[in-house]
Parts: structure tokens; C-alpha cells; sequence
């Protein structure tokens, strides 16, 4: 019962922030310089040609009017079209959102199961050489901006060794397609984009770990005869887990800062570079259609995190 | 690594080369180009809008009534793309277009001259870019299937020449049978497009690539090669790496190194550079309309202060060489080569500053002006911010994207711009430049001595007569120092040593590309 | 020296086990400890904190920190030698031998587990057999320590204190042992539920026929649960015997401090705050009697010389140089502090 | 936590090597940007003929696109950097230590109107309206900072809410209250002082994060062309990387190094302010 109080707690929660991640964008977009009109027209056009276009998309309406507009449609889910593209706002997103939650998802995936892994490694010995190393390696892994280190992978496994595809998703050819195509195309820009999540993670699993191997219930496991990684896992890792999958939950909202990077680094055809390009040529229904997607993307897999970590931890209370 | 990269190289190579055959400079056929371009690809419906990485490929796909090949003067030229032939009336108010018989649209329907005239109605009516260019179109006749007529309104002699230079941007014929009585914006072909060019449309794989193959019932000799396919990348850094690991046959002219790092591309094994001169120039554009460059002393001071050679051979490498001149080594027909931008002589710069009235501060500033700029020509940029220092002139830089900067363009709002005018196909485009309230006369100078002769120049169908006038319209620009003349400008690309035909660059291919982005000329050596 | 005694359980041989600090100086937390359990004993071990009950509880468990190490002596459980035993016998040993109940019943348990799911897994690494067996067993250890079975699917954040205690007292029966270290088993509980709890216990003992060490600092405690009394002091055993004996015939000074301090009505313990001065350092060297200095029959012998353990009553013995002299009990210790 | 125990902070600062070493690079970093005219380095302004020069004896950097001395400029960037870094660190403290601080002191619809927008602003895609904010009002290096600042102060007020919430009950909170001081002078001479550490900790680590982010504008080319920041160098240097890699190498490589620098120099300072946590 109270879970689906809380169920509906989070959803309205959830409807709140896309509102007003809604009208916050809205209000920034149009209230910002920059005539989208003339980017449309482009060079060559005359002045007529901008106004008939400033007047085709209701561009010279006062804001809160087009605003108006736009949330009434944005209600009836309907995002409108594309001003550069012509084609409606939702499927050009959908089309390129798979490839997004590709790279988010596997980098995030990646990044928990590593850096938990070398958590509990320098955790376990904890003050030692490995100790330092890790801990060290991590904050770096973490200090190391993404786009930087993919310039640096490309030139180093794409342009001098060519054992990766420097950017792109899949091959051109249509023989090479394949999983293992997708695979190696993904190779570069996931690591680059794991590398940050590694040392965020390693440095709160090694904290959590060390934490619970303090806890009385470890000694209690020990004295009954359970072996000591039987203990380690079970017990201490099992605890270490809870903090790591919050962590995990704040890291998707900096995950899409990373995405933006590394598809522009990679050519990868996801959103974040979609929607950085709508940015820049000013397309105002599919900028706000991106950011409201994305935002509703965040909010979906917090609501999801949420849940993991219920599921993993019996204290909580649904309230 | 070396090895292996070549042995790429090689794969790559074998791919594309299914005949074998001795070094021979004849064409042959066959062969998968892989090309790049930058930025999104919106939309491959060439009428409706300015769509830069797109425009490149619809000229593969569609074709246009007359064309011309790039910039350089003889080759801006107007010839026949889907016109066999035309003739213009004595009075110079009747244009008459041939069309080829044997055109087919990719669906196989037929082509003919009711396609022309929708498309170029439809650009009229919806005021779509090109229509700027068919102002003086009165009415477009189709007296047979073959056969399309332009009635002008008024006599205008750069009327063709500049149309076809604008159809290599946009305004290639569409099929009327699939865009008639549809919203030309949102219509399902602007994504699967069919047309009557050299290559027909494969796969769109947004954000990823764009792949056609050629068209066997092209109504010309078919293209050479098999397949296209243009790698979209969303920065300019890694097409230079897929280009140097042989992951790229050719770097487009937008996607290539800083120019010191040219010659050093270049002189890679295998790789070969293409060099096409512009009608276009680099330079300076002023704010005429407010405080200080509507003074001509500060004008003219600038103009003293900046070291071209300095210029050409920091931002451009020496490779785009200086320029004094109110046209450039592209237009050479029309250049008035009396006409010249004096030389750097600071001191000559401060002392007009001084009587414009502009002393030197505490600090040694005179002036603060804003200059508004993109990255494309940052480079140059900041070498004249440092030489303006020199006389004490503190510029403050705006650097923006391409949207902020149109649009502080149109609205004045700046001091300074880089810029590039045009001195082609034809003189005309003087006009456009300095013209009073023309479209693309930023820095809102005006002149009604220059606004007089820009008029009689269109109504001038005989060269001499015209070559006089516009000799006068750059002795204005000089007078009044109506901008700043920078350095010339032109394209670089690189290719594969083995690849020829490529337009922006190889003179084989004028005449048969049918647009910059053409590549119907294009074939791979064995 | 220990008189023998028949059907020895653990016999605790001269235990020596030493802390390496991390200064590097050593801590002879456990300095020569001599004790043994028989059959259905009830010993208590008794002292200040930090005295080095608990170091031997935990090295009975075998479950001594990386920078403790054991310096000397043995430990003979059943006649074998437990300090010898590879890991493997140690897992073995470990509550199918001897089990514990630990302090701060608050923490002893997983808190991502259900407790019935904590314990049958313990009863399943010992005896290997069915879940559902393992469950059987469990239900039959609540009802023993009279948790309501439902229980058995809480979480332990869902039990009150004593509730966990209970949990934790099943847990230490899981596998019958014969020997139950029972460590401070009630400390973090209110008073009322300490009694409660300390009485099931050695009920359930009795009932079961199992044999304690009791750790802890509470003389009242012992007194009541146990038949023999260990008091520790500084590493060592100061007094050891009978809880008789050692009652009516104290004879070391820090016992009887220990006895003052003993409420006469069950009230809150008052620790031994009769007793002036501090616990000895441990990682020091320390000549003499470990007690001299806090000892109001000081003398210079004292200061120079380990007491030797002396005789008494039975298997009474005290290690203090006027161990049975009768001069001894007529030390008044208020009289002291003034 | 309290921010009086001074001599107990340095202490546990010191007992961790790598917060100290931190600690002693960020001052490096400062002392450089602080002492950078009297640095006896070339204009970093200054152009030369020799562009796109490999790192040599008098160039031990090289030199960039337009033949300027890389070591200098870059030694320049490290101003920018620490600018952007501290202040917009600073005001994202500030405004979470006020919003938070009311919130968690006064509570009531306050506190659910702040915790609201925290919330908000905690699964905003907060990157992406950076992008937004300075591509559409413009690069200018103070509206970065301003902008950035203004989208991360929401965990700082979280934090600071907790803290008020916790202190609002202490003794000598109370005694304040009672001795008549007004609400907002015992909110912030008694509770703010006392709660702060955490967010001062947080604060810490936003530095380095807020460096990366400038960083990531410049690459997207929203960077502010009129000040050299490594951000802006590495940009610079991207389009040559395959034969000029130097060039947004090296001021890559001094941006990990700093960024590191504040991350161990943060993590030691929220361990010695958080004697709860476990230190090795």
C-alpha cells in the first residue's frame, strides 16, 4: 500500500520537475539573442524571406502566448516539428535515443561493476601500496576531462594502432554491420566516458566497504565459521552495495553532461550532440523536446534507482 | 603501426577497385567513395532551406536547370545541367531553357518542364532562398514538355550567372509528382529523396551517414564510381584522424588542419592536395552606422594598421596571400587593379585617430571596439586584434556561433566583422554588398554615386561598358574605405593520390560535376 | 600450577597474546592467563575494561585482529591443541565447539538479511542439510529462547533490543556447543531486560547442560550467574576460584576493591570508583606487581617482584605477595581515598 | 562538526599525505596565477613566426597556431582556471549556505518551496542548460561563472539544510534565541558557522568540477576567446592534434594535474571535517 503511495508520490514529483524544466527552458530560449529566423534562412537569404519564416512559426507572437501554446500541446504530448528538419520533434529524438541510453547505459553499468570491484580491492587493503594506487588512479580517473582523454584514445587506438573505430556507430558497409561492428564501434567513447564513473566509484565503494568491514555483524560472521571472502562478500560487499547504488543514481544527471562530450567527440549519433546542434542552430521545438526527454529520462531512471535501493535496503521506509 | 595503417589502406583500396589495369589517366569505373561532412544533415530537399553538410549531397542526387562550377571566373560561367540549350531575346527580358529529352526521375516517372516550373513557382511563392535570385521572373511559361520560358520584368545581365551559381547551394529541381499540393517542409521524400541526378539515394542513417549508388539511367554518361557514402561527423578534429589511418578517401574543405599543418599533410605518401582558388575574399567589415567607424579617419586608420603579409602568413600559413584590392584573384575580369589599399604605416594611423578626435587613454587605448566573430575565421582574427593594439586599439572580442552572428549582423549590433565578399560570378554582386539596404550590406554603407552605378552595371549587357562601371564602383569603395580588404581566400581539400575528378580543385571535373558537391567527375586510379 | 581438575573442557595453559601497536610498542594485553572450564561450569572473568577479558574471549574465538599474536602457552580444548589448528579446524571448531554471544546486540546482526535467514544459513554451514530442516531447527531455538516465531522473517531493524539479544542467544545454541562465551551479553540493554535476559541464559545453560564464560565488568552479575570467578587485572589473573571462596575469603586487594565497590542492594554498578589511581599502560614493561601502584598495601617487595599464585582453599588461588595474610582484610579503602 | 576545533582539523589534515600534497600543488597553481606578470615567461599574447613549433629548448611547451608560447599561455590559463573554479565554487556556496541555511532553520513552506527547486535542479540535466544559458547569452568568462554557480548551488543548500536542521536544536542555539538575538543573527552567526564544514568540503571538490566544466564549454566552442584558460588552450589545439598534439596536450595535462590536486586536497578535508567517516 504505502508503495504506492510512494509510487505516486514520485510521479507527481516527477511531473513537477519536467514542468518546470518545461517553462525554465522556454523562458531561456526565447528570451535569449540570436534570431533563429535568420539562422533558418540562412546566408543567402533576403530579408523578406526571414520574415515570412519569423511569421510561418509564430515567432513574432509575444512570449507568453507562444509559450502558451507550446505547453497546451506539450500536454497533448505533441512536441511539434523540427524547425530544420521538418519532421516531428518526437521521432527524430526516439530515433537517436537508443543510442544514447546505449552508451549511458553501458557506461554506467561498467563504471558501478569496476569501481566497485577496485573499491573493495583497495579496501581490502586498506593503507597499503594498492591502497594508494587506486585511491590515487581514481581521483585522477575523475580530475581527467572526457573529451580530452577521447582525442587522446582516438589518436592513440584509432589513427596509430586501428584497433577501433574512431567514431560513428555502426559501419557504412552493409556486409560489416553486426554486434560485434556495434561492439567495437563503442569500445572508444564508452571508455572514455567510464573512466570518470570508474573513479567516482571506486572511491565511494572503497569508502562503504572499509565502513562495513568495521561493522560488529562481520565479527559475528567470522566466529561462526564462514569463510572470510564468504563474510567479504555476503556481508560487507552486500552492505558496501547500498551507498554504491546511490551513488549510481546521482551519476546519470553528470552522465548526460558526458554524453554531450563523448557523442561530439565520437560522432555518436545520440542526443546529446542532437540536441547541442539544435542549440546551436537554434531549434527552438527541438531543443525543448530534447531537454524535456532527457529530463524525463533522469527522472525515470532516478525513480528506478529508488527502487533498486528499497529493494536492497529492508530499513527503508516508503514515506 | 605504420604497416598498418597501410595495409588499411590497401583493404580499403581493394574494395574499391574491381577491374585491374595499368596506370592509365583514363577514367574507370567503379569504387566506394567515402567522404566527409560536418554538422547535422536536416533534411536532402534542396529548395527549402540552407542546410550546408546537406546541400552537398542533394547536388549528387538532384540536378539543376543551369549550374556553374566554383568561384573562378572563367569556370562560374553558366552552362546547362537538365537545359540542353537556352537562348535569351534581343530585349533581354525572355530566357528560353532546352530541356534534355531522356530525363528520368529515380521512380521512373518521366521529367519534364512542369517539374521546373513547380519547383521554381513554388520557391517564389514560398520566398524559399533562391528566390531572391528569380526576383525579376515575371512568369515562368512551359510551352512544351521540353521547353521552359523565364519572362523577366526588367533587363538584367547577371540574371543567369548568378542563378546557376545559387542553384550549387540550393534550388535543384524537385519532383512535381511527389511534392505537388504536399507541405514541401514536411514531406516524407525530404528524407528518402528522388531525383534525376548521377547517384540515387541508398540510406540515411541520421547523425551517421549518408550513402547513394549510381544511377544507371542517368540521361548522361553514367558516373564512375559505385557508391558514395559521406561520413557525418559532429566535430572537425576526428575526420583528420580517419583520413591519416585511411578510414577516409577525401577531407572536405571545411574538416582539414590548421594551414601550417597543410604542406605537412600534403607531403604524407598517398595523400594529394587540391587547391581552389574563390571568388571570395577575407576582410573586414565596419559598423558604418555608429560611432567610430562612421568616421572615415578611423576607417582609414585601420585600414593602416594591419600588416596583411603578417596576417597571411600566421592565420593562413602564406597560403591565402594578402590582398589591397576592392575585388579578388579569383574575379579577375572585372578587378581594377589601380584601385589599392595603402600599405601598414602606423604612425600616419594614429596621427588620423588623433584628429578623429580619439587620443590615447592612461592606459595607451584610443578605442574599444567590439569585434563579433565565429571560429571559422578566429585564426585571423586574433592576429589583427594584436596589430590593432599597436595604434591603441583595444578590441574586444565576441566569439559566438554562427546564429549569434547572423544576427547581430542583421541587427548592427557590432563594430567590426570578419567577412568574405564576393566578386562573382558577376560583378553584380558588388550590389548586394554595398548596395543601400541590400541584403547583404552589413555594415550599412551607403553611397548614392555607387547605388546609381550598381543599377546601370545590371541594365549593361556590354562588357566593356561594364567593366568601366564597376572599375568606378571599387574606386568608391577605396575612397570612402567602405571595409577593409584582408587577404584572398580559397579552398584546400585532400584526397587519396588515387582519387581524381574532384571538384574544388581538379580542372578535369569542371564542366561535368554539376555543382561544388558533384561528383559525378570522380574516379578511382587503379 | 592450576590443581587438576576432572572432565577439563578448556584448559587455558599460561596464554600469552600480545598487540603490535601501531607505534610499534607491544601490548601484552593477555600476560600469562591460567584458567581451565569443566563440564557444566559457569566461570565468570571479571575486570576493569581494557584488562584483557575480552583479548581472551576473542582468542578462544580465534578471531584476533591482523596485529595481535599469540606470545606463548596453550589452549587444550577436549585435550587438543586449538591454537594449532589449520584454518579449516578452526572453521570446524567455531560454534559447533564453542559459540558466543556477543555485546551490542544492536549491531550483531546483518541488517540486509531477515534474522531466520541469518541463522539457518549459520545452521547449514555446520550441518549440511535441507533448508527446511534449517528452518525447522531455527523455529525450535526461537520458541526455546521464547521469540514469538513469527519473528523469524524480520529484519533486525524490526526487533526491539532484547528481542535481537534473544536472536543472538539462538544463534550462539545453533549448532549445541559445549562451551558458550557469553561476552557482556547484555550491555546497551535497559536493567529490567539485562536480569531477564542474563537469567534465560543461564537457565537455558543449565537446561542444556552447556558450560559459560561469562565476560564481564559487572561483579553483581557473576556473582549471580556464575559458580567460579576469574578477576583480571592488568593482563593478568589476580584471583581466581570458587565464587564462595573468593567471597568470604578475598584475598587480593584489588578483589576486595572490587568488593567494596559491590552494591549491597541491586542497584547501578559504581565500578570500581573506590579503587584511586588508573589501569596500568600494557605497552609498557612492568616490573613487579601489576597492581602496586593503586595497592594500599604496597611494599617494596611489591615493586620488584611478579607475586607468585598462592594456594588457598580448594582451587582458590590469588596471586599477591601477602596472599592469606590475615593483615590484609583489615584495609579500609574509604579511609584510603580520603 | 565545528568549524572552532582548529588545531584538531590541521592535525587530521596533516595525518593524510595526499590531501597535504593536494594542498601544497593548489597553492603552486595560486601562487602562479597570482605572481604571473612577474614570471620571467614571454607575453603569452605575443605572435611569432613560428608557429605550430614542437616543445624545444626555448619553447619547452612549443608553440600554438599562431606561434605564441605555449608554456606561457598555459601558465596563464592557470588564472582563468582558478577564477572560474573558486568563484563560482564560492557563489554556489553562498547561495546554498542562504536558501539552505533559511530552509532548514525556518522550515515551514520555506523549507518545502527550496527543497522543491533542489530537488528540480538535482535531476535537471544540468550540463545541457549550461550549454543552453551561455550559447544563447553569450561566452563572456564571468557569465560561465555566474551561470555555473547558479545550476550547482542545490547540493550545497541540501547539505546546509541538513546541518541547520540538526544545529537548530543544539544548546547554545537555543541560549542564543533565549538571550533575544534576532532569528537571522543566531541563523547566521551561530548555526552557519557551526554547520558549515560540510558544505566547505563540497565547496572544495566544486572548484575541480567547475574547472572540468569550463573546460567542456571551450571544447563545444563556448568558451570566451578574449582569456586564455586551459579550456580554451586545449580547444585550440584540438584541430591540430594529429601533428601539433602539444598543443592541447600539455594544458590537458596541467588541468588533470590541478583538478586532482583539489579532489585529494577536498576528499582530506571532508574526512578531517567528518571524523565519522573511515580513514585508512
Amino acid at each position: 500500500m504505502e508503495r504506492i503511495a510512494y509510487l505516486i508520490r514520485r510521479i507527481l514529483e516527477m511531473i513537477l520537475v519536467v514542468l518546470v524544466v518545461a517553462v525554465l527552458n522556454f523562458t531561456l530560449i526565447h528570451l535569449a539573442p540570436g534570431d533563429v529566423a535568420v539562422y533558418m534562412a540562412g546566408m543567402e537569404a533576403g530579408p523578406e524571406y526571414i520574415a515570412t519564416i519569423r511569421h510561418e512559426y509564430g515567432l513574432d507572437l509575444p512570449l507568453h502566448i507562444q509559450m502558451g501554446r507550446y505547453m497546451s500541446r506539450f500536454l497533448h504530448g505533441d512536441f511539434g516539428r523540427s524547425f530544420t528538419r521538418g519532421e516531428p520533434v518526437v521521432d527524430i529524438i526516439m530515433n537517436r535515443m537508443p543510442a544514447t541510453l546505449l552508451l549511458m547505459g553501458s557506461s554506467l553499468i561498467l563504471g558501478a561493476v569496476l569501481g566497485t570491484l577496485g573499491g573493495a580491492l583497495a579496501a581490502r587493503h586498506i593503507g597499503s601500496k594498492v591502497d594508494y594506487l587506486i585511491s590515487g588512479l581514481c581521483v585522477a580517473a575523475y580530475s581527467t576531462p572526457v573529451f580530452w582523454l577521447g582525442l587522446i584514445l582516438i589518436y592513440a587506438f584509432s589513427v596509430h594502432l586501428n584497433w577501433f573505430p574512431s567514431s560513428g556507430m555502426m559501419s557504412f558497409l552493409e556486409e560489416q554491420r553486426g554486434i560485434v561492428d556495434t561492439l567495437r564501434h563503442m569500445a572508444l567513447p564508452v571508455l572514455s566516458l567510464t573512466v570518470y564513473f570508474i573513479g567516482q566509484n571506486i572511491k565511494v565503494a572503497r569508502a562503504s566497504v572499509a565502513e562495513a568491514m568495521q561493522d560488529d555483524y562481520i565479527t559475528t560472521f567470522r566466529a561462526v565459521g564462514f569463510r572470510e571472502r564468504t563474510v567479504f562478500l555476503n556481508h560487507a560487499l552486500r552492505n558496501a552495495l547500498l551507498p554504491i547504488v546511490s551513488m549510481t543514481g546521482l551519476q546519470f544527471t553528470q552522465l548526460t553532461a558526458g554524453a554531450v562530450l563523448t557523442e561530439t567527440v565520437f560522432s555518436w549519433p545520440g542526443m546529446g550532440q542532437l540536441v547541442f546542434q539544435a542549440v546551436l542552430s537554434r531549434d527552438y521545438p527541438l531543443i525543448m523536446g530534447g531537454y524535456i526527454l532527457m529530463s524525463i529520462m533522469v527522472v525515470l531512471f532516478t525513480l528506478l534507482v529508488d527502487f533498486i535501493y528499497v529493494v536492497l535496503d529492508p530499513r527503508i521506509e516508503l514515506k | 603501426m605504420k604497416a598498418v595503417r597501410f595495409y588499411f589502406i590497401g583493404v580499403l583500396l581493394l574494395l574499391n577497385c574491381f577491374s585491374s589495369g595499368a596506370l592509365a589517366q583514363t577514367p574507370n569505373f567503379g569504387g566506394t567513395l567515402i567522404t566527409s561532412t560536418f554538422g547535422n544533415i536536416t533534411s536532402l530537399n534542396p529548395i527549402w532551406k540552407y542546410d550546408q553538410p546537406a546541400f552537398m549531397i542533394s547536388q549528387n542526387i538532384y540536378s539543376s536547370l543551369v549550374i556553374s562550377d566554383w568561384g573562378i571566373a572563367e569556370g562560374a560561367k553558366p552552362y546547362g545541367d537538365l537545359a540542353k540549350s537556352w537562348e535569351v531575346s534581343d530585349d533581354g527580358l525572355t530566357y528560353t531553357f532546352h530541356l534534355y529529352d531522356n530525363v528520368y526521375w529515380h521512380d521512373g516517372v518521366k521529367f519534364t518542364s512542369a517539374d521546373v516550373k513547380f519547383t521554381y513557382d513554388t520557391v517564389i511563392k514560398k520566398k524559399y532562398p533562391l528566390a531572391s535570385y528569380l526576383k525579376l521572373v515575371k512568369e515562368i511559361q512551359t510551352p512544351d514538355q521540353k521547353t521552359v520560358v523565364f519572362k523577366l520584368s526588367e533587363v538584367n545581365a547577371p540574371f543567369l550567372p548568378m542563378l546557376a551559381n545559387a542553384s550549387n547551394w540550393y534550388g535543384q529541381i524537385i519532383a512535381k509528382h511527389l511534392y505537388d499540393g504536399t507541405d514541401i517542409q514536411t514531406n516524407p521524400y525530404n528524407k528518402k529523396p528522388v531525383g534525376t541526378g548521377p547517384f540515387k539515394f541508398v540510406e540515411w542513417k541520421d547523425g551517421q551517414f549518408v550513402s547513394l549508388q549510381v544511377n544507371e539511367k542517368y540521361f548522361r554518361e553514367q558516373a564512375y564510381l559505385d557508391k558514395i557514402i559521406w561520413r557525418v561527423y559532429a566535430n572537425k578534429e576526428v575526420p583528420q584522424a580517419d583520413f591519416i589511418s585511411g578510414n577516409l578517401h577525401l577531407l572536405m574543405y571545411e574538416l582539414i588542419p590548421p594551414f601550417h599543418q597543410l604542406k605537412a599533410l600534403a607531403a604524407k605518401p598517398g595523400v594529394k592536395m587540391w587547391e581552389q582558388k574563390s571568388i571570395y575574399d577575407r576582410c573586414i567589415v565596419f559598423n558604418h552606422k555608429r560611432k567610430p567607424f562612421n568616421d572615415i579617419r578611423v576607417r582609414e586608420a585601420i585600414s593602416l594598421a594591419i600588416n596583411r603579409d603578417e596576417v597571411s602568413q600566421l592565420a593562413w600559413a602564406g597560403l591565402w596571400k594578402p590582398n589591397y584590392h576592392a575585388s579578388c584573384a579569383g574575379a579577375p575580369l572585372f578587378t581594377n587593379s589601380n584601385v589599392r589599399w595603402p600599405e601598414q604605416d602606423l604612425k600616419r594611423a594614429q596621427q588620423l585617430l588623433d584628429e578623429a578626435g580619439y587620443p590615447p587613454g592612461p592606459d595607451g587605448v584610443r578605442l574599444k571596439p567590439v569585434l563579433i566573430a565565429t571560429a571559422y575565421l578566429q585564426s585571423m582574427v586574433e592576429v589583427i586584434i594584436q596589430q590593432l593594439k599597436k595604434i591603441g586599439v583595444q578590441v574586444k572580442f565576441d566569439l559566438s556561433d554562427t546564429t549569434t552572428w547572423q544576427s547581430r549582423l542583421n541587427s548592427g549590433d557590432f563594430d567590426l566583422t570578419p567577412y568574405y565578399i564576393r566578386f562573382g560570378p558577376d560583378p553584380d554582386s558588388y550590389g548586394e554588398h554595398f548596395g543601400t539596404g541590400e541584403a547583404r550590406n552589413f555594415g550599412k554603407y551607403s553611397n548614392a554615386t555607387f547605388d546609381e552605378l550598381v543599377k546601370v552595371g545590371q541594365k549593361t549587357l556590354n562588357f566593356q561598358k561594364r567593366k568601366e562601371i564597376y572599375d568606378k564602383v571599387q574606386e568608391i569603395l577605396r575612397k570612402d574605405f567602405a571595409y577593409l580588404p584582408v587577404t584572398e581566400s580559397g579552398y584546400f581539400q585532400f584526397s587519396t593520390a588515387k582519387l581524381h575528378g574532384v571538384t574544388f580543385g581538379d580542372p578535369t571535373s569542371y564542366g561535368k560535376s554539376f555543382g561544388w558537391g558533384g561528383y559525378r567527375a570522380v574516379w578511382f586510379e587503379k | 600450577m592450576t590443581p587438576y581438575e576432572n572432565h577439563t573442557l578448556l584448559e587455558v595453559q599460561d596464554l600469552r597474546m600480545h598487540y603490535r601497536l601501531a607505534s610499534g610498542a607491544v601490548l601484552k594485553a593477555v600476560d600469562g592467563v591460567t584458567f581451565s572450564i569443566r563440564r557444566g561450569d559457569k566461570l565468570g572473568l571479571i575486570g576493569e575494561s581494557g584488562c584483557g577479558k575480552t583479548s581472551i574471549a576473542m582468542t578462544l574465538m580465534g578471531l584476533l585482529p591482523e596485529n595481535a599474536s599469540i606470545r606463548g602457552g596453550s589452549i587444550l580444548y577436549e585435550g587438543g591443541d586449538v591454537l594449532s589448528y589449520s584454518p579449516k579446524q578452526w572453521r570446524e571448531f567455531r560454534w559447533e565447539k564453542v559459540s558466543m554471544v556477543f555485546q551490542s546486540a544492536m549491531n550483531a546482526l546483518d541488517p540486509v538479511y531477515r534474522v531466520g535467514k541469518q541463522l539457518s544459513d549459520v545452521y547449514r554451514l555446520h550441518r549440511k542439510c535441507s533448508k527446511e530442516d534449517a528452518n525447522k531447527h531455527v523455529e525450535d531455538l526461537f520458541k526455546l529462547t521464547g521469540l514469538p516465531v513469527s519473528r523469524i522473517r524480520c529484519y533486525p531493524h524490526q526487533l526491539s533490543g532484547g528481542m535481537k539479544q534473544r536472536v543472538i542467544i539462538a544463534m550462539s545454541l545453533l549448532c549445541n556447543p559445549s562451551l558458550i562465551i557469553a561476552d557482556e551479553p547484555t550491555t546497551g540493554l535497559d536493567v529490567i531486560i539485562q536480569d531477564q535476559i542474563m537469567r534465560e541464559i543461564v537457565s537455558l545453560i543449565d537446561q542444556l547442560g552447556l558450560s559459560m564464560l561469562l565476560v564481564s565488568h559487572d561483579v553483581s552479575v557473576v556473582t549471580e550467574t556464575c559458580k567460579k570467578i576469574l578477576v583480571m587485572y592488568g593482563g593478568k589473573v589476580a584471583e581466581y576460584g570458587d565464587i564462595a571462596d573468593v567471597f568470604d575469603n578475598p584475598s587480593h586487594p584489588y578483589t576486595m576493591g572490587l568488593l567494596e565497590a559491590f552494591p549491597n542492594i541491586q542497584g547501578p554498578i559504581k565500578g570500581l570508583a573506590a579503587l584511586p589511581g588508573t589501569p596500568p599502560n600494557l605497552a609498557v614493561d612492568l616490573i613487579g606487581c601489576r597492581f602496586a601502584p593503586r595497592c594500599p598495601r604496597k611494599e617494596a617487595l611489591c615493586e620488584e617482584e611478579d607475586p607468585p599464585g598462592a594456594k588457598l582453599h580448594g582451587n582458590h588461588v590469588a596471586f599477591c605477595h601477602f596472599a592469606g595474610d590475615p593483615g590484609i582484610k583489615s584495609v579500609n579503602y574509604c579511609e584510603l581515598n580520603g | 562538526m565545528n568549524l572552532r576545533g582548529k588545531g584538531r582539523l590541521i592535525r587530521e589534515l596533516v595525518r593524510q599525505k595526499m590531501a597535504m600534497i593536494g594542498f601544497f600543488v593548489v597553492c603552486i597553481f595560486f601562487l602562479i596565477a597570482v605572481l604571473l606578470q612577474s614570471l620571467p615567461i614571454p607575453d603569452p599574447f605575443a605572435l611569432s613566426l613560428y608557429p605550430f613549433h614542437p616543445p624545444s629548448s626555448e619553447h619547452f611547451m612549443g608553440t600554438d597556431n599562431l606561434g605564441r608560447d605555449l608554456f606561457s599561455r598555459v601558465l596563464w590559463g592557470t588564472r582563468a582556471s582558478l577564477l572560474v573554479g573558486i568563484l563560482s565554487a564560492g557563489l554556489s556556496a553562498v547561495i546554498g549556505i542562504i536558501i539552505g541555511g533559511i530552509a532548514g532553520y525556518y522550515g515551514g513552506w520555506i523549507d518545502d518551496l527550496s527543497s522543491r527547486i533542489t530537488d528540480v535542479f538535482l535531476v535537471m540535466p544540468i550540463f545541457f542548460l549550461l550549454i543552453l544559458i551561455v550559447s544563447l547569452f553569450g561566452s563572456h568568462i564571468f557569465f560561465a561563472i555566474f551561470s555555473i554557480g547558479l545550476v550547482t548551488w542545490p547540493r550545497n543548500a541540501r547539505i546546509m539544510r541538513a546541518q541547520a536542521l540538526a544545529l537548530k536544536k543544539r544548546a547554545y542555539v537555543t541560549a542564543a534565541i533565549g538571550s533575544g538575538a534576532s532569528s537571522l543573527r543566531v541563523l547566521f552567526f551561530h548555526v552557519v558557522p557551526n554547520g558549515v564544514s560540510p558544505v566547505i568540503a563540497y565547496t572544495v571538490i566544486l572548484i575541480g568540477q567547475a574547472v572540468l566544466v569550463e573546460a567542456g564549454l571551450s571544447f563545444l566552442g563556448l568558451g570566451d576567446p578574449n582569456v586564455i584558460s586551459w579550456g580554451q588552450l586545449i580547444r585550440s589545439g584540438q584541430q591540430s592534434f594529429a601533428n601539433a598534439w602539444w598543443i592541447s596536450f600539455f594544458p590537458g595535462l596541467m588541468l588533470v594535474v590541478m583538478v586532482s590536486a583539489v579532489n585529494f586536497f577536498g576528499d582530506g578535508l571532508s574526512v578531517a571535517l567528518n571524523p565519522r567517516m573511515m580513514r585508512r
